[in-house]
């Protein structure tokens, strides 16, 4: 298939895609750094000039930036576990025989489909609020005080409506891996005398592996850009506790109008992710060869 | 050890019966071949003795005690897969040791079993490699590896080298018969291969449709079969079944005769060659015989014979005869 | 035809301006009007991205006394004064109207104005023996809240505002903070949150909040507390002049049992109302700038107050912006109408606190920063009611972090 | 595996299975239940599950309020429009990499999704002035823009790891036949891979249609889909809580339904090769 | 038409040298069929026939023309790969119309061109139908009739029957050969199969390593094998090859004899009997021969030879004689 001009051709159709992404990349990209060593409000269009190191030093330098690092691995990292072990689980519940298993894989996936902030707005207002939500009302029947998630827990409350909207994703990955697998590896593993959990461990999770690999490259990619669901429920609070890095850029762009710092602040969530990238793709790269 | 016993086996799934109800006696030690054709229930059967399907009624005993209730892990069987079913994560070293370690085998003792199975399989420079980097042999024979590590009753293969081209399957083939002469132990062996089951088997279990036709030695199938479908099915290149007046001359419905004893030059039947191929070794050459039909014969690699030559035939060794039934008279 | 486009938040008396446009193409059919209704916090996000980029892409928009001053000073609103004669720009509320001008030009028409007030439980009040005076002391919010908790009956003494930001608690907090001498900036625009004063702001705040208050308050907003009330969930709720209506309205299960009184002061001369208006306002930017202005003419006019009460009653006129509103008996009648011009009578965004400052701004500073700023402290004073900072941490972290900006923005030299 | 399984494991499983499927469903179900129910009783307690007022007056309030087909048809434009552009874009790229597959290949996968790293806030204002200069704001063909870049990358990938399965023999099989470049990729590869360009379609689809910054930040009116219809139902003045399960059922219903119906080509493209 | 040349082709992928150059000559009519072991490069070569691979140097022509940098559909030529490559969502009969579609050809004519082809595949019944409802016999009939519709001026084939299994391969194998006998087109045929290559073939060329190792017609090659590769690749079972005291005896490096050529009874090698398999019409047996080796033989189905049997061997036929560089001699 390799022959010259069928290279070339292949050349000049990569191109228009491999053009527009730079360009989608490089001249945002290019703006924003200029912008963060700018003094830029758009409040105060007098106020400009270069501002050396100035947007970053603030933006580092501010209280809440460490937490927003923290804030945004735990976020990240909670949810990849949430979805991934709840994934398994029950993709291998739905693997069963079981009756109506159209059925229930369209309700499973369901979530999925769900606008960002609406499945915010559906879960803080009717499940977690305190006094109206149905937590709050199933803990009073239960005769317990109703527990103020998005007080007391924002960013576990966070991890779980987040976890919520990706957990399809994840099961329905892992299940179609698991129907990949092959029933003569599972009997070859019965004749050798392992017991359900020990084909489990041994034959179906490193079977998994792969899949488990596109789910956390996928879901990092879109869970590092979060914070929708954060304006809607908490607002960062209370304090910094559920501020995470795109929510404190918000913050500064949108609430401040402050561009250079935003920008700023833009470049450094690049360069975070591109280091967060850089491993996980240097790990998932070769889990995904062959 | 690994006698095992099948008494009215029965295997239904849903409505269909795809074994009506089988009765077979395999001998301690015995290399047993199941052969037929495509779907007639050979996996199933050796499934059913794995114990990975459940009988539907019947009973399997193994060394004389029931096993049919018996899962199967403790049914003391090892089983090798037509895909090979190896672990694609696993080293061959641990693909190998897995039911060592599943058994909760002490790691130095299973360490020794591992290397004298590598050693008589010939793997022992494969062990750190995966199985995506073995060859279609080396895989199959970490396959059985990992069965003759745990030293089972009886080696149960499915179709073990319908993955491999036609040079490494003569390889394997003659390396499991020398396996067998080696350790002894009881092997049942499915195929639809008949050189195969041929060459292999001390008995070979010819069935059809779910059911047995016949089990003998490979030479009495070859040369007393009981039926047509017997007849037809081994042997290759096939027998040349001849129905019609030409059979009623010997008093039967249907006559058989092989096509490497039939002889080219004088005899009673004359035709046109077809097609005519030359191996160097041998010549196969299918004639037109009027009244008869189309006969194929084998002959010698010299045999000058070409398209369009008319030439004449004629029966040289067993005429084999068989009634309205398809069964094969005395 | 022109079509203006007009953005506005999604709050009854908009929605139902948006109802009563056949009046308007009426008058005006070479006019066609598109609405941009959304949520608050969007709605800012937009409007100022487009006005302070020159987007153009509004023709009247909807800001908040907040914004008026920082934009008119930037020169990125029109000037009213060219209204027709017959808007009457005298008729508008002094306090109201003081907020909304801009070096004696007036920036904005307002649509609808308010204040804060305390609202309670007028039957709650009974079983416990007390009474509210119309002018309550802050001692006194306190004494009633105790009376009238019943945390096993899910009654909660008072209900406030716990969410964090500008808008939110920071809102309510900063008017708190006026009546108890606090400010947010000395004249030199040093931060205060390190004075006494805003220290018996807060722990008042937490003390009555903790003691007295619902579950889950840090997350509590106007909205949730509405629901509160119309619940009878509260004893008390201190929030805007408007949420009135709505507590007296069909969806309350406590409509008749409700009071008014102005916000709670501590004797210093100020009470702890705030003042706002939503008001219209069109872009310097705006080409379509005459449609714009027979628009606002007819929105905030005092015949579109007489064409709602035609329409749909007194109490539905959008209130606070106009004198002659509550000169009209009609309209004195309504329960909550002298208590709603009093609140607003009472706050001076020139002169918000009791020491003076060098910004406007009741329950805001007018500047820039404030968003941002008022967030963050908002955060911080949220954390603190959810128990996860003390008050004095999170008043020194909100000085510290206001210090940090306000050096930056270079207001502290 | 074929063994039987008894009737009994089978009920068990179903229940089991069924439970988790209702309990990921529920918050749906609670909104649109919540949809049909006076303002009243949505927040009544204890909670009202069947027997309430059935009422569609909070629909009929929501489109009074705004008129919903028209932010309908733009969530429309938007999320096929984006999508379609992607593809056409996307099927020449992937078919490069597919098919004549260099060292590089793989990074450059790696590399266009890495692009859809860049937090979306940093770079509003830089979007905002250039789409300002190009006279794009609240434009649907703005938007259509911006979400084909967004998910270019997702596009390429999906269609990739689809074409990889495609054997290369066959496209070889259309040279031999005289297929030149364009008939190769439109007349074997494209209808061939139809079940992966559908999925692929559908998933962006979806991904398009929830889309809720740049929708929200770059769109007024004229190009305003469903996440501005949306945001101007959670009200400053109270929190109805029917209207606004209403108006979010209006807004994830029809995506809803789609993904439903689409919902065995969706798995088999969400798996990005994972599983072959 | 189809005279196609090949001049110093040579092919390297990166630093590899697939195909150090080649030199070869294949008639206008021809059968031509490349044999060689897996990875020798006969696909490669075909493919740069075809015009799929450009050639690192060297001169490709056809019919006297120079077609090296012709693109594959400009050189009149017509493939059929191994997994037959068919569009899977058009029907049979688009499926053989496309290169005439390709080549704008009307309607019309192009139909008449499919009947043609349909009929004389046999596919005349399954026009409508889609690849995946054929069987794999049909499916291959369907890729010869695409490439017969063309009028190609050659035939590219690569290995096209592996797919199959044995006995639907015996029967294309010989509808291809009748195919060549009525278009009388040159084809060229890759297989790493040597009964295909010796039953079809006019001429034959092994390849080893990219390199050509002998070309020649069937029977030259299985009487005549120019070196020892090709010795033991063409004729199956393989040919004994013995080195050492014995083949000095015949002064040669090594000897090679074929197991036909062997008769068990009296001679002048004995040994003891290891495997012996009976296929009822033969039987094939391994002999440990003190001093030369293990000997393949290849005796009748009566041999009555069993494993341990201690017997007696002799040649029988042509012994090959090969010098220390492998080569035949004289
Ligand atoms: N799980 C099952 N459910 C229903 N029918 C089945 C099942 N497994 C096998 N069968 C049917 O049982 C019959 C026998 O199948 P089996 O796999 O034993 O055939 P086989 O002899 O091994 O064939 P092959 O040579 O193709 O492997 C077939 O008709 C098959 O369709
Ligand atoms: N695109 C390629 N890049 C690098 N090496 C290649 C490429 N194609 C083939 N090769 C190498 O060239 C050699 C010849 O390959 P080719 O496919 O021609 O062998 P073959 O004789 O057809 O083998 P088989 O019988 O297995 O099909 C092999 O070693 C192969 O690894
Ligand atoms: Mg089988
Ligand atoms: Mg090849």
């Amino acid at each position: 298939m390799s022959t010259q001009s069928s290279r070339a051709a292949a050349r000049l159709m990569l191109s228009p895609t491999v053009i527009l992404l730079l360009i989608w990349m490089i001249v945002p990209l290019a703006m924003t750094l200029w912008f963060s060593f700018q003094r830029y409000n758009l409040l105060y269009p007098e106020r400009s000039g270069w501002n050396d190191f100035a947007n970053y030093t603030r933006f580092v330098a501010s209280p809440a930036f460490m937490s927003a690092i923290a804030n945004t691995l735990i976020l990240v990292v909670g949810v990849l576990v949430i979805t991934i072990v709840l994934g398994i689980l029950i993709a291998l519940l739905i693997d069963q025989p079981l009756w109506g298993q159209g059925a229930v894989r369209i309700l499973t996936i369901s979530p999925f489909f769900i606008m960002p902030p609406v499945a915010a707005l559906i879960w803080k207002n009717m499940f977690m609020n305190p006094t109206n939500g149905l937590f709050a009302e199933a803990s009073k029947f239960l005769g317990l005080s109703p527990y103020d998630f998005l007080g007391q827990a924002p960013l576990a409350s966070i991890i779980l409506i987040v976890a919520w909207q990706w957990l399809p994703f994840a099961t329905l990955i892992l299940l179609t891996a698991l129907q990949s697998l092959s029933s003569e590896e599972l009997e070859a593993a019965e004749m050798d005398g392992a017991p359900a959990i020990k084909r489990f461990w041994y034959i179906m999770l490193p079977h998994l592996a792969r899949s488990i690999t596109v789910v956390v490259l996928i879901q990092t990619i879109f869970l590092l850009g979060i914070f929708g669901e954060i304006l809607v429920t908490t607002n960062g609070g209370p304090g910094t506790a559920s501020t995470t890095l795109p929510y404190l850029i918000y913050k500064e762009a949108l609430l401040d109008f402050d561009v250079g710092t935003a920008a700023a602040g833009g470049v450094v969530a690049v360069v975070l992710a591109n280091i967060v990238a850089f491993f996980a793709m240097r790990a998932i790269g070769k889990n995904l060869e062959g | 050890m690994g006698q095992i016993t099948l008494h009215q086996v029965r295997k239904s799934f849903g409505e269909v019966d795809v074994i009506p109800g089988v009765d077979l006696e395999i001998k301690d030690g015995e290399f047993v071949v199941f052969v037929g054709p495509s779907g007639c229930g050979k996996s199933t059967l050796l499934r059913l003795i794995a114990g990975l399907e459940d009988t539907t009624s019947g009973t399997i005993s193994i060394d004389g005690k029931d096993a049919t209730a018996l899962p199967p892990a403790k049914r003391g069987l090892a089983m090798v897969f037509q895909s090979y079913a190896l672990y694609p994560h696993m080293s061959v070293k641990k693909n190998i040791g897995f039911p060592l370690k599943m058994a909760g085998m002490d790691p130095a003792e299973a360490e020794t079993r591992i290397q004298r199975a590598a050693s008589v399989l010939n793997l022992t420079n494969y062990l750190d490699r995966k199985p995506g980097q073995l060859s279609g042999g080396q895989r199959q024979r970490v396959a059985i590896g990992r069965a003759i590590v745990r030293e089972p009753a009886a080696f149960l293969f499915d179709e073990p080298l319908s993955n491999l081209d036609a040079a490494l399957r003569v390889g394997m083939r003659q390396e499991i018969s020398e396996l067998h002469q080696s350790l002894k132990t009881t092997m049942v062996y499915v195929t639809h291969d008949q050189v195969e089951a041929m060459t292999m088997a001390d008995k070979i279990v010819v069935l059809n449709a779910g059911r047995i036709e016949q089990v003998g030695s490979p030479l009495d199938l070859y040369h007393s079969p009981k039926n047509l479908f017997v007849a037809g099915f081994i042997g290759s290149p096939k027998m040349n079944l001849i129905a019609g007046p030409e059979a009623a001359k010997h008093g039967a419905t249907t006559i058989g005769i092989r096509p490497e004893h039939i002889t080219v030059g004088d005899g009673p039947w004359e035709g046109v060659v077809g097609l005519s191929e030359h191996l160097g070794s041998d010549s196969f050459i299918k004639v037109d015989v009027a009244g008869v039909g189309i006969i194929n014969v084998r002959g010698p690699g010299e045999l000058g014979v070409h398209h369009g030559d008319r030439i004449r035939l004629a029966p040289a060794g067993k005429l084999h005869r068989f009634d309205a039934n398809g069964m094969a008279m005395a | 035809e022109t079509t203006i486009t007009v953005a506005t938040v999604n709050n009854g008396d908009m929605i139902r301006m948006q109802g009563l446009m056949d009046d308007f193409y009426a008058k005006h059919p070479d006019i066609k009007v598109e609405w941009v209704t959304l949520e608050e916090n969007v709605l800012r996000q937009n409007v100022t991205t487009d006005i302070a980029t020159n987007g153009g892409q509004y023709d009247v928009l909807t800001i908040g006394t907040y914004e008026v001053p920082i934009w008119g000073k930037q020169g990125w609103l029109a000037s009213l004064n060219d209204l027709p004669a017959d808007y009457d720009v005298d008729d508008l509320l002094p306090a109201i109207r003081g907020g909304l001008t801009v070096d004696g030009n007036l920036m904005a028409s307002p649509f609808y104005g308010e204040s804060s007030m305390v609202m309670y439980r007028t039957d709650l009040m009974e079983a416990a023996g007390l009474t509210m005076p119309d002018a309550p002391t802050w001692a006194d919010i306190e004494a009633a809240a105790a009376a009238m908790t019943n945390k096993d009956g899910e009654v909660y003494g008072i209900c406030l505002r716990g969410k964090a930001g500008w808008g939110e608690n920071m809102a309510f907090l900063t008017a708190m903070s006026n009546s108890f001498g606090a400010r947010w900036f000395d004249e030199a625009w040093k931060p205060q949150f390190d004075s006494p004063e805003w220290k018996a702001t807060l722990d008042t705040y937490l003390r009555l909040m903790t003691e007295y208050g619902p579950p889950g308050a840090s997350n509590n907003g106007f909205n949730e507390n509405l629901t509160l009330f119309q619940q009878g969930k509260c004893g008390m709720w201190i929030d805007a002049t408007v949420a009135a209506s709505f507590v007296t309205g069909a969806d309350s299960t406590v409509a008749d049992k409700v009071g008014f009184a102005l916000a709670p002061d501590n004797g210093l001369g100020k009470r702890g109302n705030w003042l706002w208006a939503w008001s219209l306002a069109i872009p310097a930017s705006s080409t379509k700038q005459d449609a714009a202005k027979t628009f606002i003419n007819w929105a905030t006019n005092k015949d579109y107050l007489a064409l709602v009460a035609s329409k749909e009653g007194w109490a539905n006129v959008p209130p606070g912006t106009r004198t002659s509103l509550y000169a009209n008996p009609e309209y004195a009648a309504i329960p909550f109408a002298k208590m709603t011009i009093d609140s607003i009578n009472s706050a001076d965004p020139n002169a918000p606190t009791v020491q003076p400052v060098p910004y406007v701004g009741v329950q805001f500073v007018a500047i820039p920063e404030f968003q941002g700023l008022g967030t963050s402290v908002g955060q911080e004073f949220s954390a603190a009611l959810a128990g996860q900072k003390t008050a004095d941490e999170a008043l020194a972290a909100a000085q510290a972090l206001v210090t940090d900006e306000m050096t930056a923005a270079g207001y502290i030299q | 595996m074929a063994r039987h399984v008894t009737t009994r494991r089978k009920a068990i499983n179903t229940a089991a299975a069924w439970s988790v499927a209702i309990l990921l469903f529920f918050p749906i179900l609670w909104t649109i239940l919540t949809s049909f129910k006076p303002e009243a009783q949505a927040v009544a307690s204890p909670p009202i599950f069947l027997g309430f007022d059935w009422t569609l007056q909070n629909y009929i309030d929501v489109n009074d309020q705004r008129d919903y087909f028209r932010f309908f048809w733009n969530s429309v434009i938007i999320a096929v429009g984006s999508t379609v552009l992607g593809l056409v874009i996307a099927i020449p790229a992937a078919w490069s990499m597919a098919f004549v597959p260099g060292r590089k290949t793989k990074d450059l996968l790696m590399w266009m999704l890495s692009t859809k790293m860049m937090p979306a806030v940093g770079v509003l204002v830089p979007i905002y002035l250039i789409f300002k200069t190009l006279g794009l704001l609240d434009s649907r063909i703005g938007l259509v823009i911006v979400l084909t870049l967004m998910n270019l990358p997702i596009i390429v990938w999906m269609l990739y790891t689809y074409f990889k399965e495609i054997p290369g023999e066959i496209l070889e099989a259309a040279r031999m036949d005289g297929a030149s470049l364009a008939s190769e990729i439109l007349y074997v590869l494209t209808p061939m891979a139809i079940p992966g360009i559908a999925s692929t379609l559908l998933l962006n689809i979806i991904l398009a249609w929830n889309e809720s910054f740049w929708t929200l930040n770059l769109t007024v009116s004229n190009a305003a889909p469903l996440t501005k219809f949306i945001a101007s139902f959670s009200s400053p003045q109270g929190l109805f809580y029917a209207k606004l399960s209403a108006a979010s059922t209006m807004a994830i219903l029809p995506i809803l339904v789609l993904g439903w119906f689409s919902q065995k080509q969706l798995v088999r493209g969400l798996t990005f090769g994972a599983v072959k």
